[in-house]
């Protein structure tokens, strides 16, 4: 029975134990605003794992999903004086709802066609928020107000909000770990293996992969939506390909299709825009240089590594 | 004269401009399917390479007091030479695993030398001048045009002929195709493949330079110049049928066209026509206008 | 190993081959000759590693050690584009049609690496599927077609020493008897072939010379003389 | 704390667009208008930071925000891009802490979104847009169309100028937008030349704007009909055009470096360290970080609430400011000029471009606070 | 005749790729509980009848009538629920998945769970003795937690056919089952497939024809997209028209290529 061995179950539980206290702990000694960025591209780079670690499916249009909920959650908090909650839901609704409109499109390609497609599609997302009135344009929609959890909570307070993300992002990160382990994330691991014979045993397998695809959009939504609280601003950059591109990298670089690797890799990628943000366009050239050190010497990323050696799934 | 209530100055003035954009795009599409059609590499990198190429013509002249006519040879040489370097030291190594890698890798050296050139130039772009021989232009009565970017249109299309008769009407097109699938088998067939590999690599990435030099005096030499451009052109190779050759030339010059008249019909789609066209393509023939294959 | 012929050097000359596939390895000294205009079959279980010893021939295998001497000229570390030049011709097991060129695309993608090749109409007289099918991309063809299509690729290019692995695999008895003819037709022309086969009965009225392969050595080498006193053996090691 | 030592922070465009007439320059003259104050305040050693917000909204917010959370900074200047700038000061007010406009230019900083924490030091859409248009509507050119860089800046150039023209009996046939730091101008420039308008105005600046005009020429646009007219013309820009392309024309200016002796001595000791002439917001960036130590030196504290007040309190005073008050509205009140560029054969250096037309004064240059909409206006007057 | 005597009926099935007929107007009729095999020379259609009947391919004219049901427009993942599940020529099996989930996958469908993404995979275990009963049959038990990819080829082909069994189909359809074995192998899978056909109805195409001739109980003869023959082996083994087209003069009424 593929029962996980008691060291490998442990292995995993004790490596999410960490990642638990350390983003409990952390804001005591770093500041908590970076800390909270670290936690909503690390929910992002979750939700796009999901699909290319455990889908096959590479999307290099996600920023669209990360774009579309920020700006739906800051006009809901801004415009309409939603409740962030609510405003959150509203981000997390329109990325689905984009996810299923692109999914639909997509999802009929595979490989690198699917990864062309969702780039241009998310390019006309990008050029239609450039364009549309309630976006602001350029300007992105700022002086974003981060409200009253429930209308009681304000969380205007660096605390509550801190809560508040990390509540979101512990949910979203629990979420994506219970698809993969489910029924259907089986059944997806079987359709990224053998496509025809998925089909031939019954499975519509255009349908498993649109689920998923709506569900890894919907996540990256939450991370999305509850950014624009953070930050009081959506923009344009969320929506942008670059982006898109920053999520393979986080994910590469932690680790495709293991667990916590999207989380490291967003961590690590953040530290490093922030520490290294002095050095200006070199950043790039780093970014550049870890992309292909990757891919070249690197592939099962950080985490994936560690796994390997530990001969633990995480 | 109004064609259906718009100047007609307008209307042939932004078609013409489209087509200059077009010639751009075809240019680029072609060597991405240049690429990608032998090769399967979806080369993110490209953009860089134009703007390398571009950058090449820069130095030149202001380093070296060369000018645009050796420019338009040399960028693309030594663009094509590092591109040649790059694939034999790194994407050769990514041909076993997913493609979805060499893809990444691309990103990612376009990554660095846009970096190096941003943090070298800034993100403000450098004027360059046109070459003299084609300074001034020609009346056309519905708008002055510049000789230069006639030179552009009407360069950019022999390049692409050639470039096509090149590959479809030689017997090179069939190995490359081969190589591409089964490249062991093919040099157990006695086919040099590492080497013709490098080869085409690099030539794609020279398209790609030479496209630069040719955009220098129109657009200026920037760092970021390829970055959006690139994109545009991704959606019209899936337009054209990605590998098809012809389909991404004449996509490339379609979609200029279109572009200039949906500037003349509806300014504020100019920028989303491609990728709403590239949608409906997809919808209508999964495989793109041309894609015949796979 | 093979006693030497009188006066003769071996076209294709194998001694104490190793190769790996990564970390494991599958060849432990392999000896073989074949002596020019001879058809070779190597007989052997699932796993011998009779591919491997082809492939190692071609170059294919990243990790081999020994000698692989062809008219006397060391093989072995040459790239695999060099090998073929030398003039050998391989027929893959898995047939590597090309899914991107038509059926004539190819047959006509092999360069050629000698005068004396077949032309065309030789070809498409020998397979006449081909002929019909000839415009169709290569991986439409039916199986037998593509094995039929990888055996015809080769004989265009005037190499005149073939290596052919499993050509009879998955093929109706009709194109089985074709191809059989076909080879004979070869060797009467002049050409060396090495087959590499699990049908012994279309092997044996074929080949001059027989080895039999084991866990990575050659354990038995015979000439076809010599077929009737080894039926037992062969029967026992292959269940022939 | 209150005791920590004081700290200035420039925000700005570094290696983009816009980098020509603010980024090193705006770094630099903030540092010298520290050396020049002596390095230090209230005792302690004056510190200083800077970053590049890329012209990126989220980029410039995140740093901001960092900064004032984080870092101690009390107070960042430059800024460059309206599109930025604007997010900072509404987040400088909320954090209680100071920022100096000094290059961004949209006039609704000291309008709808005016701050008592915020200043603006140069130029604004207000003072490039009244002046000029409305001369030349009233002498004829009637029918205006737009070329506007989409967002806040240009968004705020082409709304102020057509309020100038329309009050001068003119009127706007029409307009095309344009993102931000473009290649390409020719077919927004077609569609611009193709309208029927006396008129087309650029609605954007720096390289935006250079490259308008340098393909406008390319493509031999407008004819005699038709003019080209750049709204926002800043030292560099001309530089960059070359007195050939750039000469005859007439805009407004906040500053010039050869204005007097002041300025040529300010600019002569920049020049030194830079290579290059201070443009306008450089020396904005001087006045306002100078001005900034002054008062706090004045009012014996970092504190912001207590600067703010000090600052409107003392007159500025400097080579850029000659007893210029803050207005309310976070307007710092200096005259402004009209100016023509040279002929080249009239030029006798590479740094001769101007000639001043005519001073314009404070009164005249700015936004009257009887159209203001200002919040802290408003409340005075009501 | 009643619809439950033959399970599965084509009617005039026509398949063209871009004016070449792979497919020309077959009929073809299997009997439920028969073991039916397809035959023919190399690019018959063998390979197209099965991708027209499991709606791989969309026919270019005719029908088939599947269990009573016209499918003639369903999609391949349909058809499969239905109860038509086939093989592949070349083996398919889920690389990366353990042998005992290979064999789960095609068992959860009937869960009817399979787009809970909220819910524990441990709801899946209770497909574990099933699993390992179908495994058995085929003697993969001792592998199961093994990765599919380990196995060498022989046993992939074996475990493909658990997987389809796992399935439950009334009508099984292999393509060439014995391709690339060795001859244990070939008998082993050949009394499987005899075993496996106890109860349900299999269609195979097989070059082998020792095995069609142990376990086929009616075979058709498929050349150039049209069948040429039909009926027991004994028949048509015998048919001169098959033996031109298929067996071969030499080889007359011969009983396999592979059985010396
Ligand atoms: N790519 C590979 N990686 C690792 N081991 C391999 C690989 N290919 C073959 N082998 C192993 O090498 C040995 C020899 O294989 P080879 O393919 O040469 O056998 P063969 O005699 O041709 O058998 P077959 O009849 O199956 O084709 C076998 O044990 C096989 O499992
Ligand atoms: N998708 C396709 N496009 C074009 N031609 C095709 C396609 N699929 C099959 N064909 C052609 O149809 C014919 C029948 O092919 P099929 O694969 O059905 O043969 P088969 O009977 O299974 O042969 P084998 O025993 O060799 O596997 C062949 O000539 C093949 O070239
Ligand atoms: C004149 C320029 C320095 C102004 C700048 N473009 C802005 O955003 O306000
Ligand atoms: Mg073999
Ligand atoms: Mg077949």
């Amino acid at each position: 029975m593929p029962q996980p061995t008691f060291l490998a179950r442990h292995g995993q539980a004790l490596a999410f134990a960490l990642m638990v206290a350390f983003f409990a702990l952390a804001p005591l000694f770093v500041y908590p605003v970076y800390l909270m960025k670290v936690m909503c591209f690390a929910l992002f780079a979750c939700a796009f794992n999901l699909l290319i670690g455990f889908c096959g499916l590479l999307s290099f249009g996600h920023a669209m999903f990360l774009g579309v909920a920020g700006y739906a959650a800051a006009h809901a908090a801004k415009v309409w004086a939603l409740t962030p909650e609510l405003a959150v839901l509203f981000g997390v609704a329109c990325a689905a709802l984009l996810g299923l409109v692109s999914g639909l499109l997509a999802i009929r390609r595979q490989g690198i066609y699917f990864a062309m497609i969702t780039l241009a599609l998310a390019q006309m997302v990008y050029f239609f928020f450039l364009q549309a009135p309630f976006t602001g344009g350029e300007n992105g929609l700022q002086a974003v107000p981060r409200g009253r959890l429930f209308g009681l909570v304000d969380l205007a307070r660096p605390g509550a909000m801190y809560g508040f993300v990390f509540a979101v992002f512990l949910a979203g990160f629990l979420l994506v770990w219970r698809i993969v382990h489910s029924p259907f994330g089986q059944v997806l691991k079987a359709i990224r293996e053998n496509e025809p014979r998925a089909i031939s045993l019954g499975y519509e397998v255009d349908r498993y992969k649109l689920l998923a695809f709506v569900l890894s959009a919907a996540l990256a939504g939450a991370a999305g939506a509850t950014k624009a609280l953070v930050f009081q601003l959506a923009a344009l950059p969320d929506a942008h390909w670059a982006m898109s591109g920053e999520v393979v990298l986080m994910t590469l670089l932690g680790g495709l299709g293991t667990l916590l690797g999207p989380v490291v890799g967003a961590g690590a990628i953040v530290m490093m825009h922030n520490h290294l943000a002095h050095l200006d366009s070199w950043v790039m050239v780093i970014q550049g240089v870890i992309f292909a050190v990757c891919v070249l010497a690197f592939r099962r990323g950080v985490v994936g590594e560690v796994a390997q050696r530990l001969r633990v799934p995480l | 004269m109004d064609i259906f209530g718009i100047p007609s100055q307008a209307l042939f003035g932004q078609l013409l401009i489209g087509l200059i954009n077009g010639s751009f795009y075809a240019l680029l599409s072609l060597g991405l399917a240049i690429i990608f059609g032998l090769l399967r590499i979806i080369n993110f990198a490209h953009g860089a390479q134009y703007m390398f190429g571009a950058f090449i013509a820069y130095l030149l002249l202001h380093k070296a007091g060369v000018g645009y006519w050796w420019a338009l040879l040399l960028a693309p040489l030594t663009v094509g030479a590092l591109g040649a370097v790059v694939e034999r030291l790194m994407l050769s190594r990514l041909y076993r695993v997913d493609h979805l890698y060499s893809l990444m890798l691309t990103f990612g050296l376009g990554l660095i030398v846009q970096g190096v050139f941003l943090s070298e130039y800034g993100s403000s772009g450098q004027p360059y001048p046109m070459p003299a021989q084609l300074s001034g232009g020609r009346n056309l009565g519905f708008m002055f045009m510049p000789y230069y970017r006639v030179w552009v249109i009407g360069f950019s299309v022999a390049v692409c002929v050639a470039a096509w008769l090149l590959i479809e009407r030689t017997r090179l097109g069939g190995t490359l195709r081969a190589a591409n699938e089964n490249p062991t088998l093919v040099q157990a067939f006695g086919i040099n493949v590492p080497r013709m590999l490098t080869l085409t690599y690099g030539a794609g990435a020279g398209l790609a330079a030479l496209a630069g030099v040719m955009a220098a005096p129109i657009y200026q030499v920037g760092a970021l110049m390829g970055t959006e451009l690139i994109i545009v052109v991704f959606a019209v190779v899936v337009i054209g049928g990605m590998g098809s050759l012809l389909g991404s030339i004449l996509a490339g010059f379609g979609l200029g066209l279109a572009e200039g008249l949906t500037k003349v019909f509806y300014p504020e789609a100019a920028n989303t026509v491609v990728f709403v066209l590239m949608a409906l393509v997809i919808l209508a023939k999964p495989n793109g206008l041309f894609g015949a294959r796979n | 190993m093979r006693e030497a012929r009188a006066g003769q050097q071996p076209l294709l000359a194998i001694e104490g081959l190793h190769a790996f596939y990564g970390e494991s390895h599958v060849l432990h000294g392999v000896d073989l000759q074949v002596y020019p205009g001879e058809v070779v079959a190597v007989l052997g279980r699932n796993g011998a590693g009779r591919t491997t010893t082809l492939k190692a021939v071609m170059g294919l295998m990243g990790r081999a050690k020994g000698s692989i001497r062809l008219n006397g000229a060391q093989l072995l570390g040459l790239a695999p584009h060099d090998i073929a030049r030398h003039g050998i011709g391989y027929c893959p097991e898995e047939r590597g049609i090309f899914a991107s060129l038509s059926c004539e695309e190819n047959l006509l993608l092999p360069p050629r690496l000698a005068a004396g090749g077949m032309g065309l109409d030789q070809i498409y007289a020998l397979f006449p599927n081909l002929r019909e099918r000839r415009a169709s991309p290569g991986t439409r063809l039916s199986g037998g077609e593509q094995q039929m299509l990888a055996l015809a690729r080769i004989l265009r290019t005037g190499a005149r020493l073939l290596l052919l692995d499993e050509t009879s695999e998955g093929l109706a008895p009709v194109i089985v008897q074709a191809i059989g003819r076909a080879i004979r037709q070869l060797r009467a022309l002049g050409f060396t072939l090495v087959m590499v086969e699990q049908n012994f009965r279309f092997a044996a009225p074929l080949a001059d010379y027989f080895y039999v392969m084991e866990g990575g050595r050659m354990v038995q080498g015979f000439a076809t003389a010599q077929l009737a006193a080894h039926m037992d053996m062969l029967h026992t090691q292959l269940g022939v | 704390a209150d005791s920590d030592p004081v700290k200035i922070a420039v925000l700005t465009d570094m290696t983009g667009f816009l980098s020509s007439s603010l980024g090193p320059g705006s770094v630099d003259a903030a540092r010298m208008a520290i050396e020049d104050f002596g390095g230090q305040v209230l005792g302690k050693k004056i510190q200083f930071v800077s970053a590049d917000h890329q012209n990126k909204p989220d980029v410039g917010l995140a740093t901001a925000r960092k900064w004032y959370e984080s870092d101690g900074v009390d107070v960042i200047a430059d800024i460059g891009n309206s599109a930025v700038g604007l997010g900072v000061q509404e987040l400088a007010r909320n954090q209680k802490k100071l920022v100096f406009i000094t290059g961004a230019s949209s006039s609704v900083f000291t309008d709808k979104a005016c701050t008592p924490y915020g200043t603006q030091w140069s130029h604004d859409t207000y003072m490039f847009a009244s002046s000029l248009p409305a001369k030349l509507a009233r002498a004829g050119e009637k029918n205006w169309y737009f070329v506007t860089a989409d967002f806040a800046f240009g968004q705020a150039l082409e709304a102020d100028a057509t309020r100038a023209v329309n009050s001068a009996g003119g009127k706007v046939v029409g307009s095309v937008r344009h993102p931000p730091n473009s290649a390409d101008f020719s077919s927004f420039l077609m569609q611009a030349s193709s309208a029927k308008a006396n008129v087309v105005a650029l609605a954007n600046a720096i390289t935006d704007t250079t490259n308008s005009i340098k393909q406008w020429n390319e493509f031999q646009m407008g004819g005699k009909s038709q003019k080209l007219v750049a709204l926002t013309l800043l030292l560099n820009d001309v530089r960059a055009l070359g007195l050939p392309v750039a000469q005859g024309a007439v805009f407004s200016t906040v500053w010039y470096w050869d204005l007097d002796d002041k300025t040529r001595a300010f600019s002569k000791r920049f020049f030194e360290r830079n290579k290059f002439m201070p443009a306008e917001a450089h020396a904005g960036t001087y006045s306002a970080v100078y001005h900034y130590l002054q008062s706090v030196k004045a009012a014996g504290t970092k504190n912001a609430d207590a600067v703010r007040v000090k600052m409107r309190e003392l007159p500025v005073n400097d080579f850029y400011s000659d007893s210029v008050r803050i207005r309310e509205d976070g307007r710092v009140m200096r005259q402004t000029y009209i100016a023509q560029v040279k002929a080249p054969a009239e030029s006798k250096g590479p740094w001769d471009l101007y000639k001043i037309l005519e001073t314009v004064p404070a009164e005249q240059s700015w936004r009257p606070l009887s159209e203001s909409q200002c919040p802290l206006v408003a409340k005075k007057a009501g | 005749m009643p619809y439950n005597d033959y399970i599965l009926e084509t009617r005039q099935l026509v398949k063209e790729f871009r004016g070449f007929v792979a497919v020309d107007h077959v009929d073809l009729r299997v009997r439920r509980g028969q073991i039916h095999a397809l035959i023919g020379p190399n690019g018959a259609g063998k390979t197209t009848v099965f991708n027209l009947l499991t709606k791989f391919l969309a026919p270019t004219g005719g029908s088939i009538v599947f269990d009573g049901r016209d499918i003639t427009a369903s999609g391949p993942a349909a058809v499969a629920r239905q109860g038509m599940v086939r093989s592949f020529q070349i083996s398919a099996v889920f690389p990366q998945l353990s042998v005992l989930e290979n064999v789960r996958v095609a068992l959860q469908r009937k869960l009817g769970t399979t787009f809970r993404f909220w819910r524990s995979e441990r709801s899946l275990h209770g497909l574990h003795a099933r699993a390992m009963e179908l495994l058995a049959t085929v003697e993969l038990s001792p592998h199961a937690q093994r990765p599919a990819a380990e196995l060498p080829y022989g046993r992939k082909r074996a475990l493909e056919i658990a997987t389809t069994l796992a399935a439950d189909p009334a009508l099984l359809l292999l393509d060439e089952p014995t391709q690339g074995m060795g001859h244990e192998d070939i008998d082993h899978v050949t009394a499987l497939i005899a075993k496996v056909a106890a109860d349900r109805t299999v269609l195979m195409v097989e070059h082998n024809m020792g095995v069609v001739e142990r376990i086929a109980h009616t075979i058709s003869v498929l050349q150039r997209g049209k069948v040429i023959a039909e009926g027991p082996y004994a028949q048509v083994s015998t048919d001169p028209q098959v033996l031109e087209a298929y067996m071969g003069t030499e080889h007359a009424a011969l009983p396999g290529t592979r059985h010396a």
